[in-house]
């Protein structure tokens, strides 16, 4: 034997395996081809969605500064306190429209002391520089803190939208010049103060704790209230629809016997899938707030009518994903004596856990970008005042993320588009955050068998 | 021991513990299983040989009602554990098998570690009082199953990554560890070197002192070395069933007959 | 049950813009909660004020047309039976082009002849194939027809179908030939005046003037049809046009000069009135002149100021309902 | 007794149950579990159970009841002045606003329940006291009215207090039962097990409540569209053209062919693009590369729907009119079922090639092995057998991303237009029934028109059609459906 | 025939089909095979014993590189096939596996009809021009692996519903249809009785006129039966090979001495 291996040169039966026939390169290249597209469809999806990224992320990230112009005044007591008394309560009858009369008397001045040249240019106007939220911001300033007047203090006031987007680069000289709001001259006089330092762009927290804001005052807008509405309905959709529909699924998948009913609650679920959600707006308001008197506009309609719009969508990935796990796993349980219950809880679930989890996903991406039920049950609102805390602000009027990415693109004013892409930009990070644990929980529970 | 042995069979063999009547499996239009009747006694090895195919796999799953989980086939007659119908619209198929635990042709461990697969069954009957009760019965099952040299380095691996013959030997562990009163094996030692097939078939052995074994097996050496009962399945029909040393040495039927002399392994 | 203590407004998408203007300076200014103002339509606002009397219905209803008598039948039967109609100004409709493209003077004759689907020859009928607006009108610029209109769910819609697209078949004199093809039936003729093309000319915008907005910049020879205020707001991307001579403007509007108007209404349930707080305060907040007045910050953003404001303000204080519908 | 005490005292009364009950079983078989039936913990479980649901189930009845029962009671009273029909409804919600009122009233210590007895609707200012306490009355109030909302006031506050007693009463006679029937031989699990399967039960009905929700809520509207507008109108003509003032053409056809037209071109770039995504996810891509393509491509699914809709609009709108429409000479809309189609069907991948994706890497790796055991390429293996072992969970997937195709509307308002047409041409505008759901139902017509009420005949009889395509998928689902195993 | 036979054992058993050399394998950190040298010789059946969990599977996996597709499988040493690495860059593990078939332990049926099962194969690679041919190969195959009889009325039913050892029968038919050069099989008779187990030895006996054949078995008489040159596995080493009348009456190793005679079944 040793001396047949010695001299046996290995004689290949005609293929080598190095070179490959017609055939195999043949499928070799077939195989390639099927990888490709895969690469490609990959590949298309990323870059689709890079293409919608960079375009609302660079609409959007400008709605994160904001631009402030500093005023020197001093606050007139007589005016501001007309009984002299420092009582806040007595001073909040003093409106925010004399407040405003009071800021543009003083910036012009206050410019002036700074030396800057205001020549050529009104008073109107340059007062028309500063935000029409400015006096309600100075407003709130001196009743938390009434021995402020009489004294001259400094202030750092929104600037208007106009003025913001020049400095942001949307509006230019050549735009203002035909553009009704806004001068060259005011950009020109902009320019000077930011020279001098008295314009700055500052980091926007405001826009994400500030309530909306309505279309004279596109700099102010926020999206706070949106925020804890969307917050709120999450909840609930999530502590609703994820228990809801997986035990329905289970029910439906590993329990119910294949009968006519079953097939009517298995086609029913597919369908309801199919029902626009502008609908389930409609059961909604005729349902939850209709018949069962629940308040509108409030978080707690918006959040069971999402949760009966994600339902199906949890129902349909959980009922693929329990299909898909072997039935040999469900012998050896059964087999060892475990109820169909243990069965399914303790080895079947955790299998169709990424099925589920994906599921819970998409219908929470769903549930969270969607406006069209929200329309009939009254959260498609303009609301400025914050919910309380859970559970009582759950019944309290709140907006929703796209509720405000919605509002915010049917404005006029041209400032509001970058608020737009910076909801959009909050709503992702928002979906991103409410994702994250799931696809690390989903990242644990993938497995191969 | 022997003696000792001989007259517990004695003993053992007048109980009866599963007795099947006219029992029909059908798979859809296929009849699969065709009017048999067995009396499986209790402190009994049993075992079932013929052709792959024949439905021994079958007839074992209906004995706990594993047949249940496959929506086409359909059992009818009667079998009755310790006298009661099992196929009773009130006996609850989960108490049938936790008493009447099985071995499955093709192991399939859960995709857990291999301690939480021998504990699962112990955890879900809660026969063990605590942690150290529990590592017990793990320890024990595995040493009977004759796995656990290879695996107390590592009870905490996946179960899914043992050789076959070791998954086999898992799967044993787990239906063991249950302590059921009668053991359905279908073929537990196919995967298995000769040491640790003696090794399964003396833990056989042991668990006949108790409980009442049936095993599925082509080798007629190991039918005639751990079973006191033979059935010759052939075609769906129980052909033969009697005493091990009769249906070796003395077959009554003649297919019988020429299924054992056409050995070969 | 907890109290409501907000105030809750609902419909025209229209208003919706004056009414959060009002509301936010409400809130501010007020001791009250900033009213909620919801969007959706002036039906859906006005279907959900005439739902009854109580806290889980609105208290105002905003709207871009007058209420009709079907709404009024409707609150009454569901014990809705004292409206407040609150007129607050009128909204200006323009025509504007992209600002890089011609000037375009119009007149409702021209609107009529370039969108109507069957317009008049030399007295005869025929399908309309006019492809470009100087066939239409000789004086106008040689560009392809391409209008964006309001989609006829918008009120919008049913103003330039009126002022514009009927002024126009009258005007143009189709209207007659219409009628006497129909044997006199001016409904008829007034059907056909308004139904417009289907060749992809005029394209119905359902969404808002931002869609408009978006799609003219898609599409830099097309006309659209915006508020005033839209336009006031966006004057360095629009060029609008000027109807039978005029151009748009709050004054000219006002004055009745500019002929594409409507007036803008709210309506209140005085069964509300005092028992959400806030309610009275903020209606007359509404209508106050430093408001709705003629410098005030909804006229700043493009609301044409009611000249008989100080009637509505009187009726407001006043709470007169509304009487039975007059035209 | 406040709803929520009840509740705290109900759960509370279960979680002690919990414990006992699981003490109880142990201490039957002195400490040796293996002496039960069940699991401790599973005795613990029913005695929890018995406490709760038997005592929330009260609750819920009652909560139900309560007002329909109390509503009887009082209706005599309001009867006695002769209301009827609307009017008596009317005045029923009054009594139940001032008795409520009253209640307010007397909490907030303005008036005590002495002063109530005396009070009476013609001397006192009652509807100017209740405003006082944010409750609104469209009128003054009637003797008779206020008597009965005094009287529904009574019955409301003894129906809490025997509310708050029966409910306890059955928490503790639950309670009680369930750790007496506690021995070792008690079937606890199952008693457990079957409370799960009704809950899982439950929730499955929820879909069925759903659909009767919807059937339900569109119905009513629907049959009073009927009775303004023609059924046969609706079902046959080809034109969909309403008008702001009556006298439309509200034909389903065009919008129907939109829809399908739309999603199917959605499809048709979603499913292969999303399939194709999933496998090469599945089977090709890296741990590294799967762990962030997959979740970066599911943001897909939650990026406005508006974004796409100003894609569609601005970007891919205008490039298939110049490079497509109009060299072919298949016209020059820049709104067009091919944009929405497009961009919808990018929305749609997620949908398809996430599950599809969990799926595919659930089939077992056996089946993986056994092919390319055979010398099969992995292309071959997925195409052959990976996909076919699949395909239900993939059917699934489609069938999701199919109905969010359905139901999407700002892509199609943006990308494919307003106008109802029917036409082969995928470059023309077209426009789908959702968006016209949307726009009749949320415009300024009157709500009472045929204009408004066609969005309900529209959601309806989508409704019914898609149910057609469901129950189409599942026979064919079931025909193909391949096991492995 | 038994003459032929031998002229042609002689002429196959010089040629070296497979050889390894230095072949160690790690699943993560463990060592399951170390430092095996082996040469598989043309038209020769090479049988590997040993005990359950020595790593017969895993090293057969090694030769058509089934090992590529467990992830935490690391294969190092050098395998050459007709004298060329099998674990080059340049080589197509596809191309390979349609050389070098292999049927699994565990039974693994597609979820398909029996026929696609078996034609699976035959069609990836191209082998039938046409469906007479197809169904020619199919037929062929089943009767090779003993499963025509049973089969052929049900050749459109799913392979899943058949019962173990048919199943087991189906992938040895599956693997069959391919004609592969070297034909490595995992326990193909573990679920079989004796009379299919001795059709599918002939099966090999034919298979080995022109093919290569490695079998991993449990049975020492079916080594003993069926294969020219033995391999004994322990803990991961390849204590002996040779030719297998050596093996089993003259063994070299005690190791291998005391797992033969130690020898139930
Ligand atoms: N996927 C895996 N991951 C980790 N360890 C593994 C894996 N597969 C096998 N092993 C281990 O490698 C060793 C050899 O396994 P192998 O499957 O080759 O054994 P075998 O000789 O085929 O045994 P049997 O006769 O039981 O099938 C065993 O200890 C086994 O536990
Ligand atoms: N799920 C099933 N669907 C349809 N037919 C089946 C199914 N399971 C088994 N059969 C058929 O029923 C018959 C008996 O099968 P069974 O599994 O009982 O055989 P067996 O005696 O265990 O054979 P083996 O020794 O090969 O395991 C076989 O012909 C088989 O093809
Ligand atoms: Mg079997
Ligand atoms: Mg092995």
């Amino acid at each position: 034997m040793t001396d047949a291996t010695a001299q046996n040169t290995p004689a290949p039966s005609g293929k080598s395996l190095l070179s490959l026939d017609q055939r195999t390169r043949r499928r070799n290249a077939s195989e390639r081809r099927f990888r490709l597209y895969g690469a490609v469809a990959i590949c298309l999806s990323i870059a689709a969605l890079v293409m919608l990224l960079t375009s609302v992320i660079g609409n959007g990230a400008s709605a994160f500064f904001q631009t402030y112009a500093k005023i020197e005044l001093t606050l007139d007591p007589a005016e501001l306190d007309p009984e002299g008394n420092r009582n806040p309560d007595e001073m909040g009858k003093v409106t925010t429209l004399r407040y405003g009369n009071l800021m543009k008397a003083a910036f012009p001045a206050s410019l002036q002391a700074a030396g800057i040249s205001t020549e050529g240019i009104s008073d109107t106007e340059i007062g028309d520089m500063l935000s029409k939220e400015a006096p309600a911001q100075l407003r709130d300033r001196v009743l938390s803190d009434p021995d402020m007047l009489g004294e001259s203090v400094e202030f750092w006031a929104l600037a208007n939208g106009r003025i913001d987007g020049y400095i942001k680069g949307r509006v230019s000289m050549a735009s203002a010049e035909r553009d009704s709001n806004v001068s060259p001259a005011q950009l020109q006089l902009a320019d000077r103060m930011r020279e001098a330092g008295l314009l700055t762009t500052r980091f926007n927290w405001d826009f994400i704790t500030f309530p909306d804001a309505s279309e004279l005052r596109p700099e102010a807008a926020g999206l706070g209230v949106a925020i804890v509405g969307s917050a709120y309905m999450m909840l609930i959709v999530l502590f609703l629809a994820l228990p809801i529909g997986v035990a329905a699924s289970i029910y439906l998948e590993e329990f119910a016997p294949q009968n006519r009913f079953t097939d009517l609650i298995e086609v029913n679920i597919s369908n309801l899938a199919a029902v626009p959600s502008i609908v389930f707006g409609i059961l909604g308001l005729a349902v939850f707030i209709n018949y069962a008197g629940l308040p509108a506009s409030a978080p707690i309609v918006g959040g069971l009518v999402l949760t009966l719009m994600t339902l199906p969508t949890i129902i349909i990935s959980t009922r693929a994903a329990l299909k898909a796990v072997p039935p040999s796993i469900r012998s050896a349980a059964l087999g060892v004596g475990a109820s169909k219950m243990q069965t399914v809880f303790h080895h079947v679930l955790p299998l169709a856990m990424p099925g589920i989890l994906t599921g819970t996903i998409l219908g929470l991406a769903q549930a969270l970008g969607e406006t069209a039920p929200l329309l009939l049950i009254g959260m498609v609102a303009f609301v400025r005042d914050y919910p309380s805390w859970p559970i009582d602000g759950f019944f309290d009027p709140a907006s929703a993320l796209p509720v405000q990415v919605y509002n915010f693109t049917t404005r006029g004013d041209p400032a509001f588009v970058e608020r737009a892409s910076g909801a959009i930009i909050v709503l992702l990070v928002f979906l991103l955050c409410m994702n994250l644990l799931a696809i690390y929980l989903r990242r644990k529970f993938e497995r191969r068998w | 021991m022997y003696d000792m042995n001989r007259v517990e069979n004695a003993v053992g063999q007048d109980e009866i513990k599963i007795s099947a009547r006219k029992v029909q499996v059908y798979y859809g239009d296929t009849h699969a299983i065709k009017d048999v009747d067995v009396d499986i006694l209790d402190k009994t090895v049993t075992a079932f040989i013929g052709p792959s195919g024949c439905g021994k796999s079958t007839f074992l799953r209906c004995l706990n009602r594993m047949n249940d989980t496959i929506a086409a086939a359909r059992v009818e007659g009667k079998i009755a554990l310790d006298g009661e119908d099992i196929y009773d619209r009130r006996v609850d198929p989960v108490q049938l098998r936790a008493k009447v635990g099985m071995v499955f042709q093709k192991p399939n461990p859960f995709p857990k570690s291999i301690y939480d697969n021998v504990a699962y069954g112990p955890r879900i009957h809660g026969l063990a009082r605590n942690k150290a009760e529990l590592d017990e019965i793990v320890e024990r099952s595995l040493r009977g199953a004759a796995l656990w040299n290879e695996a107390k380095d590592r009870l905490q691996e996946p179960g899914t990554g043992l050789s076959g013959g070791q998954q086999q030997r898992l799967c044993i562990a787990r239906a063991v560890a249950t302590s059921p009163e009668v053991l359905l094996m279908d073929e537990p030692c196919s995967a298995l070197d000769p040491i640790a097939t003696g090794q399964v078939e003396e833990l056989i052995e042991q668990l006949r002192q108790q409980f009442s074994v049936v095993i599925v097996t082509h080798s007629m050496q190991q039918a005639a070395r751990v079973s006191q009962k033979t059935a010759f399945f052939h075609l769906g029909n129980l052909v033969e069933y009697g005493e091990t040393d009769d249906i070796f040495t003395k077959p009554k039927d003649s297919r019988t007959e020429s299924y054992i002399s056409g050995r070969i392994g | 049950a907890a109290a409501r203590d907000n105030i809750q407004t609902a419909g025209s998408s229209t208003v919706l813009p004056y009414a959060t203007i009002v509301a936010e300076s409400f809130g501010e200014n007020f001791d009250f909660p900033t009213p909620v103002v919801e969007s959706g339509g002036s039906g859906a606002g006005r279907k959900k004020l005439c739902e009854g009397v109580g806290e889980n219905t609105i208290d105002i209803a905003n709207s871009s047309s007058r209420i009709s008598q079907s709404d009024i039948d409707t609150c009454a039967q569901n014990g809705v039976t004292e409206i407040m109609e609150v007129r607050i100004g009128y909204d200006g409709i323009v025509f504007a082009s992209d600002i890089e493209g011609p000037d375009f003077a119009f007149t409702p004759a021209d609107w009529f002849n370039a969108l109507a689907k069957d317009i008049v020859v030399d007295g005869e009928v025929k399908a309309n194939d006019n492809a470009s607006w100087s066939d239409v009108n000789g004086d106008l610029p040689d560009q392809q027809i391409l209008a964006f209109v309001p989609g006829t769910k918008h009120g919008t819609r049913e103003v330039f179908d009126e002022k514009v697209i009927l002024a126009g078949c009258e005007e143009s004199g189709a209207m007659e030939v219409f009628a006497e093809q129909n044997g006199g039936d001016e409904d008829k003729a007034e059907e056909m005046c308004t139904s417009l093309r289907t060749d992809g000319v005029s394209v119905d915008i359902d969404g808002d003037y931002t869609e408009t907005l978006a799609r003219i910049d898609a599409n830099k020879n097309a006309i659209g049809v915006f508020g005033l205020s839209f336009y006031e707001n966006n004057t360095d991307k629009l060029k609008v046009a000027t109807m039978s001579g005029i151009n748009p403007s709050t004054e000219t509007i006002a004055s009745g000069e500019y002929p594409v108007s409507r007036p803008l209404y709210f309506y209140v349930k005085n069964a509300h009135l005092d028992v959400i707080p806030g309610l009275q305060e903020y209606i007359e907040f509404f209508v106050s002149d430093d408001m709705a007045g003629p410098d005030g910050p909804l006229a700043n953003y493009g609301l044409v100021s009611d000249p008989e404001l100080a009637a509505t303000q009187e009726m407001v204080a006043n709470r007169t309902p509304m009487g039975p519908l007059d035209e | 007794m406040s709803i929520g005490l009840i509740l705290l005292f109900v759960v509370g009364l279960g979680v002690i149950g919990f414990y006992l009950g699981r003490r109880r079983a142990l201490t039957s078989v002195s400490g040796d579990p293996r002496k039960l039936h069940s699991l401790p913990s599973q005795y613990g479980q029913s005695v929890f159970l018995f406490t709760v649901v038997p005592a929330l189930l009260l609750l819920a009845v009652w909560l139900l009841a309560e007002p329909r029962v109390i509503d009887s009671r009082v209706r005599g009273v309001v009867e006695a002045t002769g209301a009827t029909g609307s009017e008596l409804d009317l005045k029923m919600a009054d009594v139940t606003r001032i008795s409520e009122g009253l209640d307010a009233l007397v909490q907030r210590s303005t008036l005590t329940e002495d002063q109530l007895t005396q009070m009476r609707a013609d001397m006192a200012d009652v509807r100017g006291r209740l405003a006082d306490v944010g409750v609104a009355l469209g009128s003054a109030v009637e003797p008779a009215v206020f008597q009965a909302a005094k009287q529904r006031r009574a019955l409301v506050q003894t129906s809490s207090l025997l509310k708050g007693a029966g409910v306890a009463l059955f928490a503790i006679a639950g309670f009680a039962f369930a750790i007496s029937r506690i021995n070792p031989t008690f079937r606890a699990r199952n008693v457990s097990e079957g409370v799960v399967m009704a809950l899982l039960i439950g929730s499955s009905l929820v879909a069925i409540l759903t659909t009767v929700g919807i059937v339900l809520s569109l119905v009513f509207e629907t049959a009073s569209f009927f009775r303004m507008y023609p059924a046969k109108d609706f079902f046959l003509s080809l034109t969909w053209n309403p008008q702001f003032r009556g006298g439309s053409d509200l034909g389903i056809w065009p919008l129907l062919w939109g829809t399908l037209y739309v999603s199917f071109i959605a499809l048709l770039v979603a499913v292969p693009i999303g399939l194709l995504a999933a496998i090469y996810l599945a089977e090709y891509a890296s741990k590294r590369v799967r762990s962030v393509a997959k979740p970066a491509i599911e943001i897909l699914a939650g990026i406005p729907t508006i974004v796409y809709g100003l894609f569609a609009l601005i970007t891919v709108g205008p490039a298939l009119r110049d490079y497509f429409a109009q060299p072919l000479g298949l016209g020059s809309s820049s709104s067009s079922v091919m944009t929405a189609g497009l961009v919808m069907g990018i929305m749609l991948i997620p949908f398809v090639s996430s599950l599809s994706d969990d799926i595919i890497n659930s089939v077992p790796q056996a089946m993986r092995d056994g092919s390319y055991g055979l010398g099969a390429t992995k292309s071959e293996s997925i195409k052959q057998v990976i996909l076919p072992a699949a395909l239900p969970g993939v059917v699934g997937a489609v069938l999701l991303a199919a109905s969010r195709a359905i139901g999407e509307t700002m892509i199609v308002v943006l990308g494919a237009g307003a106008a109802a047409k029917l036409s082969l041409n995928p470059f023309e505008a077209m426009t789908t029934i959702t968006v016209k759901i949307v726009s009749q139902l949320t415009g300024d017509t009157e709500f009472a028109s045929p204009e408004t009420l066609v969005a309900f005949a529209l959601g309806l009889t989508l409704f019914v059609f898609t149910l057609g395509l469901n129950v189409l998928a599942l026979y064919i689902v079931r025909k193909y459906r391949e096991q492995y195993e």
